[in-house]
């Protein structure tokens, strides 16, 4: 018999565990938003249909293409990456004045478009995924993780390191912060505007469709989960100031954290509510977001 | 009037202003000079309330106001105009004087909303004042136009223009001049001098140096966020360590 | 090597540039002055396609460029310094310069010669080199300024288009970009297109000069003469004023 | 003739359209069979649907719209609770019967005069469980139920039952409906070692938990709501729903069913359907929609021609054997079901099997 | 000024004689909603077009005012008129009370706290079970009466939440044109110069976001008294987005443009409903589209419209 202690330790940790793979997926996402924001200055409220697309595109695939799951992956990227191209084309560009509000409906529009033309070509059914190598439990002290989260885990290490390599330090990267920045000084040093907003939106695309279909063997997939991965995903994201590195992926995995303790130690009901509570604290006390440099606006 | 005690101010590693302390005497025009990232805008931005100085005090007509916030500060006579001016783009030329003018009015939000007659009479004298401060700076002919419109020239005068309308005992401005040709720059001397003949006392930051020591009664040198001398244009003029820093030589 | 041809530019109902015609020559120093809201900036604006004009040709190098877009302009080689500076604010002042030097970054050129030319630009604007960690937006306003024309230097353009760019500098350093002006053409070749709003110094480098009003050349002619002119002196260049320009 | 009009009122759309999209596929295909044998008494039945999105504002408005708009003599549905309870007032102003569709006791109990409903009261269910449990002699119990409408009623049912089977609840846990992972709650309950885990929800979210309960090593017993008596749970949870117990309607076992159940002729008629016409499982949710066309078939047949009429004549239903369970309407009792309208049943094989 | 008073009387009129064109209808249950949203939509404009300060929790006052009108009425028997203020009062405090930290953010961040706000709010109506019913929602509201008139019929409602919204929209119109209006444009466009001209703009933001969510604690007081039912769904995230598609729809900084928003974006599920399960998708492309090609918003791109088709017109007469 254990005490009580090592039992409460093991708990802590269970909760801790769960948090950081839950988190990792809102961090994931919430970089998908940073990086349209950090490249256009738009907070893209679609991006939550983009992971629904991958997910339910793998599906799709697997299922009545009758693909096997390596190859079902890199098609559903492909087409999710093309969706998200062809939204920039036809709805982002052709906007006569591109406000940030106007911007901010017009991906709102686009995501209950994307929604619901997956609604009728795939039904209102929630669907499962396979998980990529097995679903036996990993034992790790008291807890247990699942071969998926460590799936997760790296996949969303890769993609931050990535990111900041690409957005510090090269200069395809510098251009397109800048295009955010300032439009009309990113022309004048002959950046491509639109070509880099274009771009953005194809990389975030493509990254909320891989995060979707990781994400997919342990939450199931369906048309409508877009809308709460996405939300939690824009929390991350602003919690990390809207960068796209590191910083968003500790938003992600702090919201993660927060809500499975709140969830394990305080009250399951309230959980979201301590979360937000406790942003809003973080918000507060540090409105640049939790790594971000105080931004001096200057006269 | 004004007078500023050993300010400094530190922004992460950079020390841009450091144990600056000077005066400004009621009814003169005092200008404040430097090159490039001196520190200038600095202190005029903790002045006017904007920044909070890291340390020191600022005293105005003798009461203590190194912590008062802009519109505190503006309710106390004191405003300002911005090196790349500051608009409200989106409203016209006139509206941006009235809002100068929402200091000196003081229908509550009931009273606009159910349009009380004292609310609808100030409403009235705010548009006629306005209207006067325009004639003033010569850009009323410009009333109805879109602020964000205004070429840059236009603009700065409008900013001077707003801030007499909250009819302020002391203004600060920051290069009001550039921008401005020769003889543009000529009139805003004119206009500068009819401000002080009013009785408002001026200070200004400016790399213009025809127009400050044209107009300006006494002159401090602000260098490496120090202050480096202080005293009326021709000793300015005169001091070796300023013209080695920031006026270059003449010869 | 750049000519304007009856360039008529609106702002929505504003018509800003009416029937302008002006033609630089390569390695030519020419200057734009005129008023408040003559029409300088527009002027600029116009042939870097910013404002894009609604009538008129544009012919750089006997191609029209009218209806090219910002960048297609810029990898012609032309290079702005805008009016109010412009640079990137979040962005350090390093990576700012870097981005000046976009396009030869994208044409494979070779990392160390963009690095010498930043240096370069380091050696005459030292403050720079002190803050390039910096963020550019919280730097002074000269600093800004000094910043936007190291940007557009780091181009390596053949033509350069400068706004007002001693605004908000000090004399000094005022100095030294004209200097720096004058060596780009000597040395480089560059063709320079330079809006100032101290007309006298501008009228000193330049070979030659626009006079604007209201949307309109009403005068042009070589800088020397304009110098001399009645009218420009009366309006422009001010009566007999003490000239720190000189040295 | 003219026909006789009714209206329904589904969630096909929305957060609850598990339930409305079978419902108004059910009640479409009824009113279709009914027309193509012939009416009832030489009348077609004509069917006005709206979705509801699961919005109770939304119901209400629709509500009115099929009252004064489209002059129907019923309504069915909604499909939730909730918009159950918006769209009472409307019914009971408008004078037109209302079949709702949702489970929640509260919708006829206390008897309003115009409204019935078909779906067994959560009551039902949480007894079923309840019976079983202390026949087991597994007291000490964990609740886990979903946070939206239909989670919040069966929680309040399962507190209220408990005391009479001599049940303990030690954990009284809730998770979100759209919520991805449920460890945190299993880890808290599985640290206070109950003898049975109770969760009440609807797909995903029991199938999410029962895959957690696994990762955790969880072997307390697992019981489930009829919120997923539908093979789509199965498919869902995948091998970690074996052995998992819920009670359930009798569709998804009709073909286990003895000859001698009263209810298989129903069933089979009604899985058979709506096989041919969806090729799709029907599940008991679309049974509620069967019930209730059904009922007023009924009531029409016994002569009902105003709304009035058809509300007199469902209190006139007696020992009707539909898909829920077998209905006896009363002027006390709108609800009609006794707890004989649920089985219990186990996951085993992949597969639905009745527990005895 | 004379301009503003012959349009508010002319829309008065349009509201007034409304249902006798619709002669009793079922138009007239959703035009009885319409009432509300433009409330509610003017609410957020006030605080949105002209003070440019987001909101994405405006859903939660708006519930606040229904749940507090719901709840002290049905379960505590007070007086509906009495509580309305009351509730109001209640939702103002709350509001004046986190306004100042939260609406010293800016930009994505305000837009994140007040989201986090209306989840929070959302959250508390699910979980307080034993008050608000929960998730299953809290009926038996009563209707509002008045002097022997009980407000239980479309007709009856219309008029009671349209003098409401009337009222609203000319406090709004006042308001808008008045000093303080005024200065919110200018924190909008510049909060350091408007501070400078001795605006104190964070209390002015604090009093605009207070008096916004008194407005949507009366429509909710309304919705209550005319839904007789309510529950957290309808007062969630997406109502607090939808309200912003209103705003913008019908053109940022117009009073009469958040009422054209509210109208289209309540009546549109009404016309889309023909389209059964493509109303949705009809539904995310005509909102882009009305960006696309009203970027201003119906007040502004409906005459621009009307404008083209009548010069397309005369174009062609000439020709
Ligand atoms: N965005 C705009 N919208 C409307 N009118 C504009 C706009 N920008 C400039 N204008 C108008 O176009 C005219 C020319 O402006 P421009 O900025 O080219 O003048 P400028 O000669 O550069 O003046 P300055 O010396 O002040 O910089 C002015 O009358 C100005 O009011
Ligand atoms: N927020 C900040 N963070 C870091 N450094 C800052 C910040 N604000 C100002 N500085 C630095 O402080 C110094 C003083 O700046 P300031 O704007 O006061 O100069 P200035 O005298 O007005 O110069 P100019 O004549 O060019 O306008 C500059 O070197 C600037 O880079
Ligand atoms: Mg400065
Ligand atoms: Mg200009």
């Amino acid at each position: 018999m254990r005490n009580g202690t090592s039992m409460q330790f093991d708990q802590i940790l269970q909760y801790t565990l769960s948090g950081l793979s839950t988190g990792a997926i809102y961090a994931l996402i919430g970089i998908g938003f940073s990086i349209i924001y950090n490249s256009t200055g738009i907070i893209n409220f679609a991006q939550g249909e983009f992971v629904m697309l991958g997910g339910m595109l793998t599906l799709f695939f697997i299922n009545l293409l009758q693909l096997p799951l390596w190859a079902a992956i890199p098609c559903a990227v492909f087409c999710a990456t093309l969706a998200g191209l062809l939204f920039e084309r036809l709805a982002i560009r052709p906007l006569r004045r591109p406000t940030p509000l106007n911007l901010v409906i017009i991906t709102i529009g686009g995501s209950i478009l994307i929604r619901g033309i997956s609604m009728l070509l795939w039904g209102k059914d929630t669907h499962s995924l396979a998980s990529f190598s097995g679903d036996d439990p990993i034992a790790l002290g008291g807890a247990t993780l699942l071969p998926q989260h460590l799936w997760i885990l790296g996949i969303t290490l890769v993609i931050i390191i990535a990111n900041k390599f690409f957005f510090y330090h090269t200069i395809s990267g510098k251009a397109m912060r800048a295009c955010s920045y300032n439009s009309r000084a990113a022309g004048l040093v002959g950046i491509d505007v639109r070509r880099m907003v274009l771009f953005s939106f194809v990389i975030s695309s493509a990254m909320g469709a891989v995060a979707g279909i990781i994400v997919a063997p342990l939450t199931m997939t369906s048309y409508d989960v877009g809308v709460m991965l996405g939300l939690k995903g824009f929390c991350a994201a602003i919690i990390g100031g809207m960068s796209s590195g590191m910083a968003t992926v500790v938003g992600g995995v702090l919201l993660g954290v927060l809500e499975s303790l709140g969830a394990g130690l305080v009250s399951s009901g309230y959980k979201d509510a301590i979360a937000f509570i406790i942003l809003l604290l973080i918000l507060l006390i540090r409105p640049q977001g939790l790594f971000g440099k105080a931004e001096a606006e200057r006269v | 009037m004004l007078e500023l005690s050993a300010i400094s101010q530190v922004f992460g590693g950079v020390t841009a202003l450091k144990d600056v302390s000077f005066n400004v005497a009621r009814g003169e025009i005092t200008g404040v000079i430097g090159p490039n990232g001196a520190g200038k805008t600095t202190l005029f931005n903790i002045i006017s309330g904007i920044y909070s100085q890291s340390s020191g005090t600022i005293a105005l007509e003798g009461k203590d106001v190194s912590r008062a916030t802009p519109d505190r500060l503006a309710r106390l006579g004191m405003v300002r105009t911005f090196q790349n001016i500051e608009l409200f783009g989106a409203m016209t030329v006139r509206e941006n004087v009235m809002v100068g003018l929402h200091s000196r009015s003081s229908s509550g939000l009931l009273a606009c909303s159910l349009k009380m007659p004292w609310s609808l009479r100030e409403e009235k004298r705010i548009r006629a004042e306005a209207l006067k401060w325009l004639e003033f700076t010569g850009i009323a002919d410009l009333a109805d136009s879109i602020a964000g419109n205004l070429p840059f020239g236009k603009g700065r005068l409008l900013e001077i223009a707003r801030a007499l309308a909250v009819e302020p005992r002391i203004i600060l401005m920051d290069e009001p001049a550039a921008g401005l040709n020769s003889r543009e720059t000529l009139a805003l001397a004119q206009l500068i001098r009819r401000i002080r003949d009013m009785g408002i006392t001026i200070a200004l930051v400016e790399h213009d140096m025809e127009l400050v020591m044209d107009i300006c009664d006494r002159i401090v040198v602000l260098n490496l966020g120090m202050k480096l001398a202080e005293g009326t244009p021709r000793e300015i003029q005169e001091n070796h360590e300023v013209i080695a820093a920031y006026l270059g030589d003449d010869d | 090597m750049l000519r304007l041809k009856n360039i008529n530019t609106y702002y929505g109902k504003v018509h800003a540039l009416k029937n302008v015609s002006l033609h630089l020559g390569e390695g030519e120093i020419v200057t734009l002055i005129g008023a408040n809201g003559a029409g300088k900036t527009t002027i600029l604006n116009t042939i870097s396609g910013v404002t894009p004009a609604a009538s008129g040709e544009l012919i750089f190098e006997k191609d029209a460029i009218a209806t090219l877009g910002v960048d297609r302009i810029v990898k012609l080689g032309i290079s702005q310094v805008p009016e109010g500076r412009q640079v990137f604010k979040p962005l350090s002042v390093e990576d700012n310069l870097e981005l000046g030097a976009y396009l030869r970054y994208r044409g494979r050129e070779g990392k160390e010669a963009i690095r010498q030319d930043r240096d370069q630009v380091y050696a005459l604007f030292p403050r720079l080199k002190e803050r390039r960690k910096q963020q550019a937006g919280t730097m002074s306003g000269g600093e800004q300024q000094m910043l936007a024309i190291g940007r557009a230097l780091m181009a390596k353009p053949r033509m350069l288009l400068l706004d007002e760019p001693s605004m908000g500098l000090a004399p000094l350093v005022v100095q030294e970009i004209f200097r720096v002006l004058e060596t780009l053409r000597r040395e480089r070749g560059t063709t320079i297109l330079l809006v100032e709003q101290n007309a006298k110094a501008a009228l000193r480098l330049a070979d030659r000069g626009y006079v604007l009003e209201t949307g309109k050349v009403i005068l042009e002619g070589p800088a020397s003469e304009l110098m001399e002119n009645a009218d420009v002196k009366r309006a422009y260049l001010g009566k007999d004023k003490k000239e720190i320009w000189e040295r | 003739a003219p026909s006789l009009k009714i209206g329904g009122l589904f969630a096909v759309t929305g957060p609850a359209a598990f339930l409305g999209e079978p419902e108004r596929n059910t009640a479409m295909m009824v009113v279709s069979e009914i027309n193509r044998a012939g009416g009832i008494r030489g009348q077609k039945l004509e069917l006005v649907v709206y979705d509801t999105a699961g919005d109770a504002t939304k119901a209400v408005q629709l509500a009115n719209k099929l009252i004064k708009s489209d002059r129907v003599m019923a309504i069915i549905g909604p499909s939730t609770t909730g918009e159950s309870m918006a769209v009472i007032p409307v019914a009971e102003r408008g004078r037109v019967p209302l079949i709702s569709c949702a489970a929640g006791i509260k919708i006829t109990e206390p008897l309003k005069k115009w409204v019935f409903k078909t779906a067994q009261n959560d009551s039902l269910a949480v007894i079923r469980i309840y019976e079983h449990l202390k026949k087991q002699r597994l007291q000490r119990v964990a609740l886990l139920t979903v946070s939206d409408g239909f989670g919040a009623s069966g929680r309040e049912q399962l507190k209220a039952q408990a005391a009479r089977y001599g049940i303990r609840i030690v954990a009284d846990d809730t998770y979100g409906p759209k919520d991805t992972d449920m460890t945190s709650q299993l880890t808290k309950i599985r640290g206070l070692k109950p003898d049975a885990i109770i969760c009440w929800g609807t797909n995903p979210g029991p199938a999410v938990i029962t895959k957690n309960a696994r990762q955790l090593g969880i072997k307390t017993p697992l019981f489930m709501s009829h919120g997923v008596s539908s093979k789509k749970y199965i498919q869902l949870a995948g091998k970690a729903a074996e052995g998992v117990k819920l009670p359930s309607g009798r569709v998804i076992v009709a073909d286990q069913l003895p000859a001698s159940d009263p209810q298989k002729r129903s069933l089979i008629a009604f899985v058979k359907g709506y096989e041919r016409y969806y090729k799709a499982e029907g599940d008991h949710f679309g049974g509620h929609a069967w019930d209730a066309v059904m009922l007023l078939k009924g009531a029409f047949e016994r002569g009902a021609t105003t709304p009035a009429a058809v509300r007199d004549q469902l209190e006139n239903t007696r020992q009707f054997h539909g898909i829920g369970g077998s209905f006896t309407f009363t002027s006390r009792d709108h609800a009609g079901l006794g707890k004989d309208a649920f089985v219990l049943v186990e996951v085993r094989k992949g597969d639905w099997a009745i527990v005895k | 000024m004379k301009r503003e008073l012959i349009k508010f009387l002319l829309f008065c009129l349009l509201v007034l004689v409304a249902p006798l064109a619709l002669d009793g209808g079922y138009l007239l249950n959703v035009l009885l909603f319409v009432g509300i949203n433009t409330m509610l939509a003017v609410a957020l404009n006030l605080l949105l077009g002209y003070a440019g300060q987001i909101s994405l929790g405006h859903a939660g006052f708006f519930g606040l005012g229904a749940y507090l009108s719901g709840i002290l009425t049905a379960t505590y028997g007070m007086n509906p008129w009495l509580v309305m203020p009351l509730a109001a009062l209640v939702v103002g405090i709350l509001a004046w009370a986190i306004g100042f930290p939260v609406l010293k953010l800016k930009g994505h961040n305000l837009a994140m706290a007040t989201l986090g706000l209306g989840i929070i709010i959302y959250i508390v109506f699910n979980e307080t079970v034993d008050y608000t019913g929960g998730p299953s929602g809290f009926s038996g509201i009563p209707s509002l009466s008045l002097g022997g008139i009980v407000f239980d019929s479309d007709l009856k409602s219309y008029y009671l939440i349209w003098c409401f919204a009337l009222l609203v929209i000319l406090f709004s119109v006042n308001l808008a044109n008045s000093r303080i209006g005024r200065a919110l444009r200018a924190v909008h466009d510049s909060e350091v110069a408007a501070r400078v001209m001795g605006v104190n703009a964070l209390l002015l933001k604090v009093q605009v976001f207070t008096l916004s969510a008194v407005i949507c604690s009366l429509a909710g007081s309304l919705y209550a008294h005319t839904v007789t039912f309510v529950s957290p769904a309808s007062f969630g995230f997406n109502f607090s987005i939808e309200l912003l598609t209103m705003v913008v729809i019908g053109g940022l900084g117009s009073i009469y443009g958040s009422f054209l928003g509210a109208a289209l974006l309540t009546l549109l599920p009404e016309f889309l409903r023909a389209a059964h399960d493509y109303d949705i998708i009809i539904y995310g492309a005509l909102l882009m589209l009305m960006v696309m090609f009203m970027p201003g918003g119906l007040v502004r791109g409906v005459p621009d419209l009307i404008r083209r088709i009548r010069s397309a017109k005369g174009g062609t007469g000439h020709a």
